[in-house]
């Protein structure tokens, strides 16, 4: 038993270190982009490995739907002028000293890892202690939505921040996207596909507060979803004009501030959340934040509004 | 080795075969429309074969169940990332294999 | 008979890193973007797999995941990338 | 060797192959994907020193801490490629006469 997960992990870790390797050392950059497709997908393998389930889903989730169509997205915006630039060698002497000093850098990490006691308790006990009280059975949910809640609340302010960057680079010129018809076996496709995905996604969701899942697995898994309707035509571009889609956008950040007040009218600190009330808020937060979630992740992979005063230059058929 | 476990094993087995056959195709095979279909089909049996034989080792409906959903999903995805492919491929100028 | 799973998954990353020589090959870009199916199929039976091995049932929980986005890199691939012309880097890549 | 040290040292060689890459690559979509490999090797350090509890369960304080950071490397991600966009799409905007001229002799 042990000697074969053994010889998983060694299989698993080179393969790891080769990819890396192989998305920045290829020449082509649409090769790079799959092996980093890959690099993510096998990463949630290790994620497995180490007994991360809830890292697993999220990553799953961002490597099979996400990083890689937003790399694939940018490539298909770039390709469209004259791209290849061969990248320009630092010749023999200065790769070597690059090397030297990644590698120093490295070893003193790893000396560093090398000497990390072999057991250690973390702050595991302690989470352990309080779960009961926490409103939540998945240790992780609980240290998310309770006892590291301003961790969570501001991740979801980095997302809106994100997306206000991501608009104010737009709007820029590029090629006319989604204009053609999916295709009979492509629209069927999504048409099928896309409620299974928002069951799985809601399943994510209720299943968080017990066992791996929450809201942020859910929201990766339902923004697939999105990007699945946005690129087949299915959905308009989101332009962030209508209240509904700003107000979406920061859902999240505003339920999450709204309860870390109101619980201060029970007498309360900041997001301490009531022991008698904690189950029902984390459901609450954790539902709000997957919507929230996922139409930022949308609005990040849509890259800003399209220009109508200056239609982009391959406009015309 | 209960009877059961017996039979979930040699399902399994299989299944391992037919991945093996379909990484022999993908590597093998000439171009791109015969590579598909050691991905999008020998592949997914072999799915079927090993998710079939997890089932009858966990003897229980529900995870039958999830597994069969999962193996579903795989399915509609294959069927539908093939003709995606060869149909692009198609549009690329990649011309099919033909014996010399 | 948990050692059966393990091997079997261990079996199974062996086929799937041999299937990966296919991404690095090429030749069309067609081939490369398989790699994302590759973990449709295999990868979704490795993590059933470990969910057994490992006894962690909310793996298949992954692998459903990874099951129902399957084809989304493949989907962008033909909406976004492929636009007809032929890639320069990928004439480059055949002239090394 | 622990299964700790064993994913905790592929973390480390992850980030230095990351690093090399950052440095040496100039492309900036290679330079993007070079700091997300640097991440993946960071958040596995941290998950692989999660393991090493003495009941043998997992410490979820390091999960958690690497959940939030995959989502915030996600959009740290979207906005270094629509910055890339931008300079890219800036660039042609410049050298739009040459690049016609370019097309019109290939044609």
């Amino acid at each position: 038993m042990t000697a074969i997960l053994w010889a998983f992990d060694v299989v698993l870790a080179v393969t790891l270190v080769a990819l890396a390797a192989g998305v920045l050392a290829t020449a082509s950059l649409f090769r790079s982009i799959v092996l980093f497709i890959v690099f993510g997908l096998t990463m949630s393998i290790a994620w497995a490995r180490l007994d991360a389930v809830d890292l697993g889903l999220v990553e799953a989730a961002v490597g099979a739907g996400l990083t890689g169509a937003l790399l694939l997205n940018t490539l298909g915006h770039m390709r469209s002028q004259a791209e290849f630039t061969p990248e320009p060698s630092h010749g023999p002497g200065g790769r070597l000293a690059l090397a030297l000093a990644a590698g120093t850098a490295g070893l003193a990490i790893g000396a560093a890892v090398w000497a990390w006691p072999d057991a250690f308790a973390g702050l595991g006990d302690r989470v352990d202690t309080h779960l009961a009280e926490s409103g939540a059975q998945n240790p992780v949910t609980a240290v998310l939505l309770n006892f590291r809640a301003y961790d969570t609340l501001l991740e979801i302010g980095v997302l809106v921040v994100a997306v206000v960057a991501v608009w104010a680079l737009s709007p820029m010129r590029g090629r006319v996207l989604d204009a053609d018809p999916p295709g009979l076996v492509l629209a069927g496709f999504v048409h099928l596909l896309v409620p299974v995905v928002v069951l799985v996604a809601g399943y994510l969701l209720w299943m968080g507060t017990d066992a791996p899942g929450g809201a942020f697995q859910a929201g990766a898994v339902l923004a697939a979803a999105g990007v699945l309707l946005l690129i087949t035509g299915r959905v308009a571009p989101p332009q962030l004009q209508a209240i509904v889609e700003r107000g979406a956008v920061v859902l999240g950040l505003v339920a999450f501030l709204a309860v870390g007040v109101a619980v201060m009218a029970g007498g309360h600190a900041f997001l301490e959340l009531p022991d008698a009330w904690a189950t029902t808020l984390i459901l609450l937060l954790e539902s709000l934040l997957t919507i929230s979630i996922a139409i930022v992740l949308v609005i990040l992979f849509a890259g800003g509004r399209t220009d109508a005063a200056h239609p982009p230059e391959d406009a015309a058929p | 080795m209960p009877v059961v476990d017996l039979l979930a094993l040699v399902l399994m087995l299989t299944g391992a075969a037919f991945f093996f056959a379909g990484t022999v195709g993908l590597l093998r095979f000439p171009d791109v429309y015969c590579r598909l279909h050691a991905l999008t089909k020998v592949d997914n049996l072999g799915l079927g074969f090993v998710l079939a034989g997890l089932a009858l080792r966990s003897g229980l409906l529900t995870v039958a169940l999830k597994l069969l959903l999962i193996w579903l999903l795989v399915l509609l995805a294959s069927t539908t990332a093939c003709h995606l492919s060869a149909r692009a491929a198609r549009h690329l100028g990649v011309e099919p294999w033909r014996r010399a | 008979m948990n050692d059966w799973t393990a091997a079997l998954a261990l079996f199974l990353l062996l086929n799937l890193v041999a299937g990966l020589a296919r991404v690095w090959r090429g030749p069309t870009p067609a081939d490369r973007i398989l790699a994302a199916q590759l973990f449709g199929t295999t990868g979704v039976a490795i993590m059933a797999l470990l969910a057994d091995a490992l006894d962690i049932t909310s793996l298949r929980d992954v692998a459903l995941v990874l099951a129902a986005l399957a084809a989304v890199a493949m989907v962008v691939f033909v909406r976004r990338v492929w636009t007809g012309q032929p890639d320069p880097e990928e004439a480059a890549d055949a002239g090394r | 060797m622990t299964l700790t040290l064993w994913y905790a040292l592929t973390g480390v060689a992850l980030l230095v192959v990351g690093v090399y890459g950052l440095v040496s690559r100039v492309h900036v979509l290679r330079q993007i994907m070079a700091v997300n490999i640097v991440g993946a090797g960071v958040f596995l350090v941290l998950v692989a020193g999660a393991h090493r509890r003495p009941s043998g369960a997992i410490d979820p304080v390091p999960h958690a801490m690497v959940l939030t950071g995959i989502v915030v490397a996600v959009s740290a991600t979207a906005v270094a490629l629509a910055f890339a966009r931008r300079l890219r799409a800036d660039a042609d905007e410049r050298t739009d006469g040459a690049a016609r001229e370019d097309e019109a002799r290939a044609g």
